[in-house]
Order: structure tokens, then C-alpha cells, then sequence
């Protein structure tokens, strides 16, 4: 057990620290210039070009040796400070970033927990007979193979263009301000609905099939046969496949992270929904080195994170990993 | 009589058609008569001792009679077999290793199951304790879970857990083969101490190692591609066999009480025949040394002496 | 284990909902910069409406395509890309004049009368009870102190001005005068209406930093409309109901302004069709039919639809062969189909532009003679001809290669994503290959295509950035900025070095604004230039995108209408006639 | 006797398992699609074929564009591009993640935990993060280009799971060695690791190819992925940027959506499918 949250730790500091070196280039490696491109717009004569240009390197430190950039950023960095947006010039990035988080959690915490949960369940149940095999499993290939945007889109045309029932652009309506009340909170439903059902569909159709997979594995394992063998009713041994299916279904859970972050970014720019993915999207396209840094930054912090919550779990339904027989080869 | 089995046939459902797994195979046992069941890999000797307690696809039952205790089992319905398992007839599986749910602690396990037969596991506990101690297990392994437990270790939980119930059969499949030597001989040792305190009445013991049974088995049955090539004490098999068969078996096996693994049988030309159509008559004819045009036909399994049965037009 | 998760989802849904709605509400609650405590008053006139959060269809205007991104800075002084928040100029901060490009007239806002008393010396007359929103009086002192905070600051935009003013004199509250050395006229005159006045009594005490690039949150000024909040995706703005300007001009019709920012145009678009907006200003291209069908209004009923905006030129790089050719640039003006950038590119949501890069509303500083003497018109013969005569020979290839037998092989770029320009360098290409001469369309991405502009290290690229203005001058100056950098941050990207040019420019900009005959002169000097050396190639305006619906909002301005105004809200055009626009707007009355 | 059976079975099994049989009959026919398509198409996918957008006609079967290019001609050419990054990104992630597999799970040892943690690394880094900068940094982009950066991301859970099979394999093969008495280590490896492995590698290639094309969707539709040619995710984003939805011009985004999920989706039920085929306990009797 030591050794397996040891190494858990080793991995992730080790994750940690070349995400952020990376993450620290981003902005020296990317071409174009951030701060010719904020005053690229501005109808500066040249002399005022000149002068504004020094001045922002002023104030986004770029104008130190790179090692002290590097050490700074490091420093900064423990103290929570990501440089400044250019894109959002002058906000600083750590507050642009905070003020999406919730519409990420909102978004995402459910979409995973309810499509793993039901996709676990549903799968288990799909692998009872065959007739169920048959007829759903070929639906939940199909929605696992959907892009994530195609979804959106599709479900956008739908359910937002053709019938009308739900808006499909930002996290509430143009006409309210935020206030406690059932219609803004029905209105913020509305607008979180269609962004949530296409993660949570594509993610049930995977988590259903994996599960399928799993239990008919389990249920062909020796244990299986020798419970038959002893008289052991079904209902027990399916009991047994199920808790047993979970583990890998809970690995997987792990490695589908960084898929589904992607996929809550599309999904956030088809239907405008301003999360961490949106807000990386604009960084991109506005060339944003601050903020992108910033982004990917809080997307790798959060998967760690999500990452050791998984770990703990694991540790808790698996006695294997308690005996540190399996080390982290789950 | 514990056990007797008339013409019992089973086939394994392939694509390509039934594979004649066992052929019309027909004994029994006394009660109390510890009986070794040896052959090549692929005789059907495992597919013997399966169709006795889960006959499950792609095995299917074709034809025949089993009787325990004077009681039919209903080897054909695994539904209405349940009662039977455990209870009646039990098994030690070839994968005793693996047999225990990884993820349950082996005590839980153990309850469950037996409170999934309607039994109060409460006061079994004392029994299982006092049978613990006997194959030489720790209480305590009640509360770890099998990863923790030796290969040994968990070969022994198993036997304890299979004969929990006293059944009157007990099928022990290839139980030794993965443990080494020593380990090997006082498993074996122990199933005869579960004879003597009648955990268990009779036993079938399915392996390739012939010094297992040499040490254990009261009477050996020899098969071969399917078919019963012969059956008497364990003195009779190994100094006075009767069948070609069993005869060459024999001779190509080193010194008794060597090992002698998979290895196939050098000593005789040929290998045995595709159960998929296999060749009418009996199915050592090709390999035979004394075969001749009688043996197209299939050579019935009778009693040459007392308690001694082979199959071989030689024979009769 | 699987209800706990059932259970833990659930919650978790309800636990965000109100960490999003909890967030959000704080959201507009910005913890205020230093030196906002006088922003109180206007506060409290806010406060009525800021009770309401559900708004009132009938009195809210719906806008969107002016902000590039989210609100995030009320700093007037923050030069364009950054003014996310359309509005600060405008709404909240005025300029002295207002320019109406519609009418060519610069109109005194703050400033009742402006002018040259001599050469050197511009006298302005404030209007009289001009206040600030939060109540104090805006007087000459908080002129004087906007146009110093740029002698003290040089990272100010109009720092530069400086160098030819020399004082700001008060003469009492409502009179002031400004002192120079050689002014240039015509800057100062773009100036009058691009410089916003900010209060001295809350400014004053503010650092060089707040003052440049702080993000000014909560501002206050004289305007017309109070900013009362924002998110992600929008402005919103309150009429202030005690505007000096309602009994000068009369009050905005839309009590409150929701100026949207859409994730993309098409969000805009189907907020359109929904009629969830009154005014689009937004690039749609698939709006010439819905117009056509009757969805949408624009300025014109029929192409361009759209008034010009500004001019969209192809940049050629000078310093390269064949490019530092004059009669190559020539060629190539006659080698590319511009009407096929206006229909296939934009379906007719474009005019072609006039060969001096002008745009309509200074037709009058274009000499049409010259033009039509020696201007160009798509015509692939004569390219080809200019090109054999000056010794270009065509290859094998079907291409032109240079005089020197080199093989000619050029690129042309935009940005990636900008579809419509993509679109755009596709036509340019495609028509100067079937000229002859071989160009290939090439679309980096924003940064690198940058690099490449500043640096000069590009062949030949659009650029558009000379705004609509009051004086050719900024044209002109744009095109042919000098003096000629390693890093050009914006103008003459080609690297075009031609003295004689750079001459005429800076004499117009010294040209009296008054002195029209003055600056036809100048400008038709500079035109010759253009025309015949081509050092770069003015190809199509660029349309003041707007489409708006009647459904709420009526009397917009259109081609016709008694003196129309701009129907836009893009940052810096509110004084170019984009507040008339609010002002002359009527609600339409319920049944 | 199963054992015996097995391999005159395999082609058997294959032919007679109907998910194989119908995945592989989709992504066939978009393969054929593709290298017929371009004869059919009457255009240049960039080219103005009409003016302005149509409802798919005689003319344009899959209608147009809002600028009046051919969607059938870009789908065509999109496809294209869509099966040349499931091969080329899909292979070389299956040969990574081959490589570091195999050498961690049948060297074991240190070697096995240097590259399990860097496995790990590479697995936890969100991928699409990574993406985003490397095709940031590549001004001028090709499909190849993606492709490549889009395999050398991918093959992490690939590798985890060779190294795992080739792991029990192995062990597996020690209980045998200890069984069969004097059988070469080497003739295990072709004899008994190599058949298993193929049928895995086969499996993870498919998995990598399907994923792949996602992957490739994804960063075109954020305007990350070539800017020099069409590709379906192109699609996608244009016909989303250009108001398609709203405009109601299904046409346009509907094609490359269908064809995406259709292929992905057909590797994965052939992927089931041969799951069964070489794994006889999943066999339906």
C-alpha cells in the first residue's frame, strides 16, 4: 500500500512538473508575439507603438533572462498568480480562470458520475440476455464512436433549432441577471441541459459496453464456474462479476479523463458554454499565451487531482492493490 | 454402491459438430472407494468429471444414467442439479488456484455461499475452524483475502470449502498437478484423512500423475479417447494391466512414483484419434499392437475378475 | 456503491447549480479599483434598476458584434483590440466632437464650438451644465487634465500629439485653448473626436498604471448610459437618466442595453432569426438572402446591403523581387477579379473599392480624372501586356517568370479562420494564376501570419486596418507610414520607401481641415502615386456589418431615411453617429 | 480438443461472426467511397460550384455550401483524410505503445518501471492539451503533420495493455516451461506469445485507428487541425462557424458527422467481433 501511493506520488509529481515546464514554454515556443499581437489592432503611429510595446513587455516580466523567467514563473505560480491575460487585458488569469470552474464542475462532475454510474449498471444488465446484447449494444458502439461536437451539434439542431424547446448558446439567458430564483434556475437548467446530455451520452455508451465486456469476462472466470459448481445461486454470482467488473471500469474511469476534457471542450464551444475548454478555446484563437499556460494548467491540475481520488477509491474496493501485489499496474 | 454411472454420454457442441467427448461410459463406485481417473490430456476425463456436477455448454448431455446413493442425478438440468452440488456431490477444481472470488475476503465468501443455500452459517463456523486446523491453516486466513494465501494454502481452503457439507462424492480434478512435490503429497495425504473422517464417502481422483494415485487410490480407471479402456485396484493397473492401452501406459512410465507430466506416450506409434467423427469400434484400433478385424467393433467393458473391467475384444 | 454515486451526482448537481448561480451573482461584484468610492452616487442611480433582473423586452435593446471577447476592461484608453467593452467609449467616456461620416460634418458634443483662433492656437467652448454621472460638474480643468494625463504618460495612444502641442490653457470653466508648434490639422482633428474626457476629481490621484492599462471597473463618466453589469458574455448598460445631453439631443430611446458577445457569428445568427436581437453587427454570410426574404434589415435593400467600413488592401512587400517591381505591381492590380471577391467571397455584402483606397464618405478627396486616366479594372490581357513589356516572359509552366528568367512563385496570406478573407486570397490567387502569374493562398495562423506583417517577411497580405475617418489623411498615413522600422507595428507593412510620398502625406496632414480645395490638391498628389507606382493594392471595402429587426425597435437608419446615422455599436463608433442611431430608434408600441 | 480445434476454426469464426462481418462491410464501403469518390466528384472541394447554398440536387448530390463548394466533393476528399490520420496516427500509435509494451512487460525489472511511469506521464497529461500547443506551434499544418503528433500522444493506454498481456503471457509460458519439460524459451515466444499477441496488437490497432479519427475531429473542429486541406472535422467547424444550423443546412454537417460515427463505430463492433473469434470463451455456441 505504501509502496503503491509512493509511486502514485512519484508519478504525479514527476507529471506535475514537466506539465508545468511545458506549460512554461508554451508562450516561448508558440510563434507570433503576445504583445504585438494585443497592440496589433490599436492605430498606433510608430513612435507610440514603439513606447507601448516596451511597456507592455514592462508588465508581463518578458523582458528577463529566461532561467529568472522560469524561476519567477515557479514562484508566481506557488502564489497562485498566473501572469495576466492579454486577451482579457488587464485581468489577471487565475480570476478570468475561477470565474469558469463552476460552469466546469457543473458540467462535468454529473456528465461523468451519472454516465459511469448508469453505463455501469446498464452494461451489467445488457450482458443478461442475449436479446438486450443484441439490439442495444449496437447503439452504445454508435454513441461512443460520436464525436462529441457531432453530438452537440445534432442534438443543437434538434432539440434547439428545429423544435425549439432549449436555448443553445451561454449559461443563461441574455434577458436576466444571476438571482436566486425558480425561473433562473430553471432558465440555468435549460441552458446546461443539451451541453450535459451529449457528455453524458457519449460517455454512457462507453462505460455500457466496457461493463458489458467486463462482466461476460468475469462471469467466464474460474471463481464463476466454481461457484456453479457449488450450487451457488445466479443472483450471487452476478453479484460477484459486477463488484469484480467495477475495478477495471474504475481504471478506465481514470484513463478517460483527459478524453472527456477534450470533450467537454468541443461540446462547450458548439453550444457557447463558458468553461475552462471555451475560455481555452478563445486563449487559442487570440493567441493568449497567459491564459492558455493558465488553462492547461488548471485541466492538468484537476485530472491529477481526479486522478489520486480515483487511486483512493481503487485502494478502498480492491484488496490487491491494499497488498501492493499489483503495484500500479491496474 | 455410492456412485454408479450407466452408459454415459456426453459431446462438446462445436461448430464443426459434436465432438464424442465421452462414449457410453458406464462403472461405479463403492462407498468409501477412493477411485483415480487417468489418461492422456484431452481422454475426456475431465469432461468425466464435469459432466457428474456441471454439465454446462458447450458439453451437452447425450445419453446415460447416473445414480448417487441410489439416487438420480439430473446431471442433464444444471437448475435442478443445484440441490445436489455441494451438498451431494462436490468438486476440487483444476483451478483451485483461481477458484475464490479475489476481491471477497475468503471468510465473507464462505458465508455467502453457504447462506445462498439456505445455510445458517453460524454455527458451521466451529466445523470449518476444527478443519482448518486439520490441513494445518491459520484461522485467521478467514479474514485475508486469496491473494494473500500460498498456492498450497489455497489449494487446502479449497478442499476445506468443497467438502464443507460432507457431500458423498467429491471430484478432486488435477488438484496436485500445480503444486510441487512435497505440497503434492500432503494434499494428497489429506484427502485420504478426509476419507477416513468421512467429510467425504467416495472420491474420484482425476490427474496424470500415477504416483498420486499409486499412493491414494484404492482402484484407477484408465481412459482413452473418450472411451473406458479399464478399471480395477491400483495393484492390478500398475503390476497386472490388462488392456493394450493401459499395458503400454504403464511400461512407458518410468520407475513409479515418477513424475510423468503431459509427456505423450512415445512408446506408441500414432496419436489418438479426432473426436469429431471418431473411427467406429474401438478407438485404440490404429494404435494397437494386437488389434485385429474384431476390433471394429465397439468392445464392451466387462469384468474379467472381480472388480476388474476392461474393454478389449483381446480380453473377453 | 452505486447508489452512493447515484446520490453523490445528484448532489453534486444541485451543489453547482448553486455554486454557478451563487458565483454569478458575485460575478458583477468586482472588487473595485482604488479611488471608486465617488462612484457611489451612480451607484444608487443604478439601483432601481438593478433590483430588476429579469429585463423588460420592451424597453431593452438587444445588440452584439462589437466585443472580440469578454468585458474585461472600462479603461478608455485602452487602444482597440482590448476594448472588448463597446460603450466605454461613448456611452460612458464622450470626446469633444462627434464625427457623422454619413454627412461628412463633425458635430460638437461636449465642446459647443471649436476653432483655429491662428495657426497655432485652437479654442474650444464647453457646453454649459455638463456633469459627470455621479453629479460633480465636467468642466475645462478635466479637458485640460485628460489631454496632460498624455504629456505625462507616453504609453498613452495620443502621446505622440505632444510633439506638436505644446500647452492647455483654461480660460474659465467653460473655455480653453490649446497652443502648438506646426500642428498637424489633421490629426488633431481626428483627435477632437477619438480622445475620451475622463474626470480630473477621480482620475487625478490614480498611478501611471491604473491610468494606462488598468482595468477601470465601474466606471464613471458624463454619458449617456451607466454601465449597471456584466458576465462573460455581455455588457450591460442603463440610460442615465440625467444625461446633460437629453435636452440637447434628446434621451436614447432603449432604457437598458444588452450589448451581447457571441461565441461565434452564427450564434448571432440564429439569435437574429429568433428576433432575441435587435441589432447584429456581426459578418453573416448568409444574410444577403435572409434580407432578400424578409428576416432580417439592412442598410440597403439590395448589394452591397452594407455600408463600407473600411478599405481592405493587398500589402505588397517591396523589399522582394518581383514585388519591389513597379511594373509588376501594376500587372498584378489588373490581373485580380475583385468582382469575384465581392460575389462569390462575400455574395455581394461588399463593394469593390475605388483604386485610392478612399472610401464613400470621402469621395469628394478622390480625383476621379486621374482615376479614370490611369486607374486599373480587372483586365488579364493588359497585366500580361505590362508584364512582356517590361520583359517578363511566360514560361512553359504557363507562368510569368521574372526579366532575369528566375521562376516567379509568391504566396498570399490570412490569418487562419478568417473565413471570409481565406475565401478572399483564394479568389486573388486563382485570378492571378489565370493571369499568369503564379500565386499560391497560404493561411498561417493569427500569430505567425502577424509575425510576418510586422516583420516583413510576407509577400503580399490583406490588411484593413485604416477605421473609418474624417480625413484621407488617415489613410494615408497608415499606407504609407514612415519612418520605415525593423517592426512595424501597423501601416505601410509593404516597407514602400518612397520620400517623395512620405512628403505629400505629412504636408496634408498639415492642411487646414477647412482648406477642402487644399487637401483635393494633396490627396491627388498622392493618389498619382498610388496609382502609378501601386505600392499596394486597395481592393474592396470592407461592409459596416449590421442587420437588425424591426420587431421591437423601429426607425433604424436606412438608404433613404431622413439623415441616417451608422447602424452600428463597434467600439469607437458610437461618436460616429451610432448614438444619433439610439436616439433617433422607436419602440414599437404594443398592439 | 477446443485447443486443437481452434485454428482450423479461426477463419470459420471469422466469416461466420456477424459483428466482424457487418463492421467490416461499413468501413469497406467509406474505403471504397473514398478512392472511387474523387472520379465521382464533378469539382474541386474549394472550388465555387454554385452560387451560393443548395439543398442536395441531381447536380449537388450533398448540396452546398454557403459559399457554393460542393459538399460531396469536400466529403470525399474529407474521407480521405480521415482514413489516411486512423492510419497513419492509429499505426504509429499501436507501434509505440507495441514497443514500449513488449520491452517493459517482457524485460521487466527497472526497464518495466521507467517506462510504466512514463506511460503514466503521457497518460494523466491530457492529451488534447498537448495537442493544442505542438499544432499551435506548426504554422502551416498538413494531415500527416497531425496525424503524426496525434499517434506519438496516443499510444500510452495501448502500451499499458500490451505490457500487461505480454506480462501474464510470459508468466503463463513459465508455469508451461516447468510442465513441458525441454521446450526452447524462443520457440514459446513464436509458438505461444506471438499468435496471442497478434490477435491483441490486430485489436489495439483498430481501437488506435477509431481513436485516432476522433482525436483528429476534435482538434479540426477547433481550428487546430490542417490548414492546408479539407478534412471532415473542417467540415464540421466551417458549417458550424458559417451558421449552417441555423441557417438549416443539415447537408452540410450531417455527411462528415454520419461518416465519422459510422467508421469509428464499425471498428468497434469489428473489434467485438474479433474479440469473440479469437477469444473462444466469448464464442456464441
Amino acid at each position: 500500500m505504501r509502496r503503491y501511493f509512493g509511486r502514485k506520488f512519484l508519478i504525479y509529481g514527476l507529471t506535475f512538473f514537466l506539465a508545468v515546464t511545458v506549460d512554461w514554454l508554451i508562450p516561448r515556443f508558440m510563434p507570433g508575439d503576445p504583445i504585438s499581437n494585443i497592440l496589433s489592432r490599436s492605430l498606433l503611429n510608430a513612435e507610440g507603438a514603439q513606447q507601448m510595446y516596451d511597456y507592455y513587455e514592462r508588465v508581463f516580466g518578458l523582458d528577463l533572462p529566461v532561467w529568472q523567467q522560469y524561476l519567477n514563473f515557479w514562484g508566481s505560480l506557488l502564489h497562485g498568480d498566473l501572469g495576466i491575460s492579454a486577451y482579457l487585458f488587464p485581468q489577471p488569469v487565475t480570476r478570468v480562470i475561477w470565474r469558469a470552474v463552476p460552469y466546469d464542475a457543473f458540467l462535468l462532475l454529473p456528465s461523468i458520475l451519472l454516465s459511469w454510474w448508469a453505463g455501469n449498471k446498464f452494461g451489467a444488465y445488457a450482458a443478461r440476455t442475449k436479446r438486450l446484447d443484441n439490439t442495444i449494444l449496437p447503439i452504445g458502439y454508435i454513441l461512443t464512436a460520436t464525436p462529441y461536437m457531432w453530438l452537440g451539434i445534432l442534438l443543437a439542431w434538434i432539440f434547439g433549432i428545429v423544435l425549439g424547446i432549449f436555448p443553445i448558446a451561454g449559461a443563461y439567458s441574455y434577458s436576466m441577471q444571476p438571482h436566486l430564483s425558480w425561473l433562473f434556475i430553471k432558465d440555468v437548467i435549460l441552458h446546461w441541459f443539451l451541453p450535459f446530455a451529449s457528455l453524458f451520452l457519449v460517455g454512457f455508451g462507453g462505460w455500457a459496453i466496457g461493463m458489458r465486456n467486463m462482466i461476460i469476462y468475469e462471469l467466464e472466470a474460474d471463481y464463476s464456474h466454481y461457484l456453479e459448481a457449488l450450487g451457488a445461486p445466479r443472483s450471487l454470482i452476478r453479484k460477484y462479476a459486477f463488484r469484480n467488473a467495477i475495478l477495471p471500469q474504475l481504471t478506465g474511469l481514470a484513463l478517460q479523463l483527459g478524453v472527456i476534457v477534450a470533450g467537454a471542450l468541443v461540446t462547450e464551444v458548439v453550444f457557447s458554454y463558458p468553461g475552462i475548454g471555451y475560455l481555452l478555446l478563445s486563449a487559442i484563437q487570440n493567441q493568449d499565451y497567459f491564459l492558455i499556460q493558465g488553462c492547461f494548467l488548471f485541466i492538468i491540475i484537476g485530472i491529477l487531482i481526479a486522478n489520486f481520488a480515483i487511486d483512493i477509491a481503487y485502494v478502498i474496493v480492491d484488496p490487491r492493490t491494499r497488498m501492493g501485489m499489483l503495484g500500479d499496474s491496474s | 454402491m455410492s456412485l454408479s454411472v450407466q452408459n454415459l454420454t456426453v459431446v462438446y457442441q462445436t461448430l464443426h459438430g459434436d465432438v464424442r467427448a465421452l462414449e457410453k461410459a458406464s462403472f461405479s463406485l463403492k462407498d468409501g472407494e477412493i477411485m483415480g481417473l487417468a489418461g492422456e490430456s484431452g481422454c475426456g476425463k475431465t469432461t468425466l468429471g464435469n459432466s457428474l456436477i456441471l454439465l454446462a455448454p458447450p458439453m451437452r448431455f447425450v445419453d446415460g444414467r447416473v445414480l448417487l446413493d441410489n439416487e438420480e442425478l439430473p446431471i442433464w438440468d444444471t437448475d435442478r442439479m443445484d440441490p445436489f452440488r455441494f451438498k451431494k456431490i462436490s468438486v476440487i477444481p483444476q483451478y483451485a488456484m483461481n477458484a475464490m472470488n479475489p476481491t471477497r475476503k475468503i471468510g465473507q465468501m464462505t458465508r455467502e455461499i453457504l447462506q445462498a443455500r439456505k445455510i445458517d452459517p453460524g454455527h458451521m463456523m466451529t466445523e470449518i475452524k476444527r478443519r482448518l486446523d486439520l490441513v494445518e491453516l491459520p484461522h485467521k486466513v478467514l479474514d485475508m483475502y486469496p491473494i494473500e494465501l500460498s498456492g498450497g494454502m489455497k489449494q487446502r481452503m479449497v478442499m476445506v470449502l468443497s467438502t464443507l457439507l460432507n457431500p458423498s462424492l467429491l471430484i478432486a480434478d488435477e488438484i496436485t498437478s500445480a503444486l510441487d512435490v512435497s505440497t503434492q503429497k500432503a494434499v494428497a495425504e489429506m484427502l485420504v484423512e478426509f476419507r477416513r473422517r468421512e467429510f467425504v464417502k467416495s472420491m474420484i481422483v482425476i490427474t496424470h500423475d500415477m504416483s498420486i494415485l499409486y499412493q491414494i487410490a484404492d482402484s484407477i480407471m484408465i481412459m482413452y479417447a473418450g472411451q473406458l479402456a479399464e478399471k480395477a485396484s491400483t495393484e492390478v493397473i500398475i503390476h497386472d494391466p490388462r488392456h493394450p492401452y493401459t499395458k503400454l501406459l504403464i511400461s512407458s512410465l518410468p520407475k513409479v512414483g515418477v513424475k510423468v507430466a503431459e509427456k505423450r506416450l512415445t512408446g506408441i506409434p500414432g496419436t489418438p484419434p479426432m473426436l469429431l467423427d471418431p473411427p467406429i469400434g474401438c478407438r485404440f484400433r490404429d494404435r494397437c499392437p494386437v488389434a485385429f478385424d474384431k476390433c471394429t467393433e465397439v468392445p464392451p467393458f466387462i469384468e474379467v475378475s472381480e472388480g476388474h473391467y476392461v474393454a478389449c475384444w483381446k480380453e473377453s | 456503491m452505486k447508489r452512493s454515486i447515484f446520490v453523490i451526482s445528484i448532489l453534486v448537481i444541485l451543489s453547482m447549480l448553486l455554486a454557478a448561480c451563487g458565483q454569478a451573482t458575485e460575478a458583477p461584484a468586482e472588487p473595485v479599483a482604488p479611488a471608486e468610492e465617488p462612484a457611489e452616487p451612480g451607484e444608487e442611480m443604478a439601483e432601481p434598476a438593478a433590483a430588476e433582473v429579469v429585463y423588460d423586452r420592451s424597453e431593452t435593446l438587444y445588440v452584439s458584434g462589437a466585443a472580440w471577447g469578454p468585458p474585461s476592461t472600462w479603461n478608455p484608453f485602452q487602444p482597440g483590440s482590448l476594448a472588448n467593452t463597446t460603450g466605454t467609449l461613448g456611452f460612458v467616456y464622450e470626446t469633444l466632437f462627434d464625427y457623422d461620416p454619413m454627412s461628412g460634418t463633425m458635430t460638437p458634443w461636449l465642446a459647443e464650438s471649436g476653432a483655429w483662433v491662428d495657426d497655432n492656437t485652437y479654442a474650444v467652448t464647453l457646453r454649459d451644465g455638463l456633469t459627470w454621472s455621479d453629479g460633480e460638474p465636467l468642466t475645462a480643468t478635466d479637458i485640460a487634465f485628460t489631454f496632460e494625463l498624455a504629456q505625462q504618460y507616453t504609453a498613452m495612444w495620443f502621446a505622440p500629439m505632444w510633439d506638436y502641442l505644446t500647452s492647455v490653457t483654461v480660460i474659465d470653466d467653460l473655455n480653453l485653448e490649446f497652443a502648438f508648434v506646426d500642428p498637424l490639422y489633421q490629426e488633431w482633428e481626428n483627435n477632437l473626436y477619438n480622445i475620451p474626457i475622463v474626470p480630473e476629481h477621480l482620475w487625478a490621484d490614480r498611478t501611471e498604471e491604473e491610468i494606462t492599462v488598468g482595468a477601470n471597473e465601474n466606471p464613471v463618466g458624463s454619458g449617456a448610459y451607466l454601465y449597471e453589469t456584466h458576465s462573460e458574455d455581455r455588457n450591460v448598460w442603463l440610460r442615465n437618466e440625467n444625461w446633460w445631453g437629453i435636452p440637447v439631443f434628446g434621451a436614447p430611446a432603449p432604457r437598458r442595453i444588452v450589448d451581447i458577445r457571441t461565441s461565434s457569428n452564427n450564434v448571432a445568427l440564429g439569435m437574429v432569426l429568433k428576433g432575441e436581437l435587435d441589432l447584429s453587427n456581426n459578418f453573416l454570410p448568409g444574410v444577403a438572402e435572409l434580407a432578400n426574404q424578409g428576416y432580417v434589415d439592412t442598410y440597403f435593400a439590395g448589394a452591397p446591403y452594407m455600408l463600407s467600413a473600411n478599405t481592405a488592401v493587398l500589402f505588397l512587400n517591396t523589399t522582394k523581387s518581383p514585388m519591389d517591381d513597379a511594373a509588376f505591381r501594376r500587372a498584378l492590380a489588373f490581373a485580380i477579379n475583385v468582382d469575384d471577391i465581392v460575389n462569390v467571397a462575400y455574395a455581394n455584402l461588399v463593394a469593390a473599392a475605388s483604386p485610392t483606397g478612399l472610401l464613400p464618405n470621402l469621395d469628394t478627396f478622390i480625383d476621379h480624372d486621374l482615376v479614370a486616366e490611369i486607374g486599373w479594372t480587372y483586365d488579364p490581357a493588359e497585366a500580361a501586356a505590362i508584364l512582356t513589356e517590361a520583359g517578363y516572359v511566360m514560361g512553359d509552366d504557363g507562368f510569368f517568370n521574372a526579366p532575369d528568367g528566375s521562376d516567379i512563385a509568391l504566396e498570399v496570406t490570412c490569418p487562419f479562420g478568417w473565413t471570409d478573407w481565406m475565401e478572399a486570397i483564394n479568389v486573388i490567387a486563382s485570378s492571378a494564376q489565370a493571369a499568369g502569374i503564379n500565386i499560391q493562398a497560404v493561411t498561417p495562423d493569427y500569430g505567425a501570419w502577424n509575425d510576418a506583417l510586422q516583420g516583413g517577411t510576407f509577400d503580399m497580405t490583406l490588411n484593413n486596418w485604416a477605421a473609418l475617418s474624417n480625413t484621407p489623411w488617415t489613410l494615408y498615413n497608415l499606407l504609407f507610414r514612415h519612418p520605415i522600422q525593423d517592426v512595424i507595428q501597423s501601416g505601410n507593412f509593404g516597407r514602400y520607401d518612397n520620400a517623395a510620398v512620405f512628403d505629400l502625406v505629412d504636408a496634408l496632414a498639415t492642411v487646414q481641415s477647412t482648406d477642402v480645395a487644399g487637401m483635393q490638391a494633396a490627396c491627388s498628389e498622392i493618389q498619382r502615386v498610388l496609382l502609378t507606382d501601386v505600392p499596394m493594392i486597395p481592393l474592396w471595402y470592407n461592409g459596416l456589418w449590421a442587420q437588425f429587426s424591426s420587431a421591437v425597435w423601429t426607425n433604424w437608419p436606412m438608404d433613404g431615411s431622413a439623415s441616417p446615422t451608422l447602424p452600428t455599436t463597434w467600439s469607437g463608433y458610437w461618436q460616429l453617429g451610432g448614438l444619433n442611431t439610439l436616439i433617433n430608434l422607436e419602440p414599437v408600441v404594443a398592439e | 480438443m477446443i485447443e486443437r480445434l481452434r485454428n482450423n476454426e479461426f477463419l470459420f469464426f471469422a466469416f461466420r461472426n456477424k459483428r466482424l462481418r457487418v463492421g467490416l462491410f461499413i468501413v469497406l464501403f467509406f474505403l471504397a467511397l473514398t478512392l472511387v469518390g474523387p472520379l465521382l466528384a464533378k469539382y474541386d472541394p474549394s472550388e465555387y460550384a454554385a452560387y451560393g447554398s443548395h439543398p442536395p440536387s441531381a447536380e449537388y448530390w450533398f448540396g452546398t455550401t454557403t459559399f457554393g463548394q460542393d459538399v460531396f466533393s469536400q466529403f470525399v476528399l474529407g474521407l480521405r483524410a480521415t482514413f489516411l490520420v486512423g492510419m497513419i496516427g492509429g499505426g504509429l500509435g499501436t507501434l509505440i505503445g507495441v514497443v514500449v509494451g513488449f520491452t517493459a512487460g517482457y524485460n521487466g525489472g527497472i526497464i518495466d518501471e521507467v517506462l510504466n511511469i512514463l506511460t503514466n506521464i503521457v497518460l494523466v497529461i491530457p492529451t488534447l492539451a498537448i495537442l493544442l500547443i505542438i499544432a499551435a506551434y506548426l504554422n502551416v499544418r498538413g494531415i500527416v503533420a497531425e496525424s503524426i503528433f496525434i499517434g506519438c500522444t496516443a499510444w500510452p493506454w495501448a502500451a499499458r495493455a500490451i505490457r500487461a498481456q505480454t506480462f501474464s503471457l510470459r508468466t503463463r509460458e513459465f508455469v508451461d516451461l516447468s510442465k513441458l519439460s525441454g521446450m526452447k524459451s524462443g520457440k514459446i515466444i513464436f509458438t505461444e506469445i506471438a499468435p496471442n499477441m497478434m490477435s491483441y496488437l490486430v485489436m489495439t490497432f483498430i481501437l488506435q485507428f477509431g481513436g485516432a479519427i476522433l482525436n483528429a475531429a476534435t482538434l479540426d473542429f477547433i481550428g487546430l487541425g490542417p490548414t492546408s486541406t479539407i478534412s471532415l472535422g473542417l467540415m464540421m467547424q466551417y458549417s458550424v462557424l458559417w451558421g449552417a444550423l441555423q441557417l438549416g443546412q443539415w447537408w452540410w454537417f450531417m455527411p462528415p458527422g454520419i461518416a465519422i460515427t459510422a467508421i469509428v463505430g464499425a471498428m468497434y463492433i469489428m473489434n467485438v467481433g474479433l474479440d469473440e473469434v479469437f477469444n473462444p470463451k466469448l464464442r456464441e455456441m
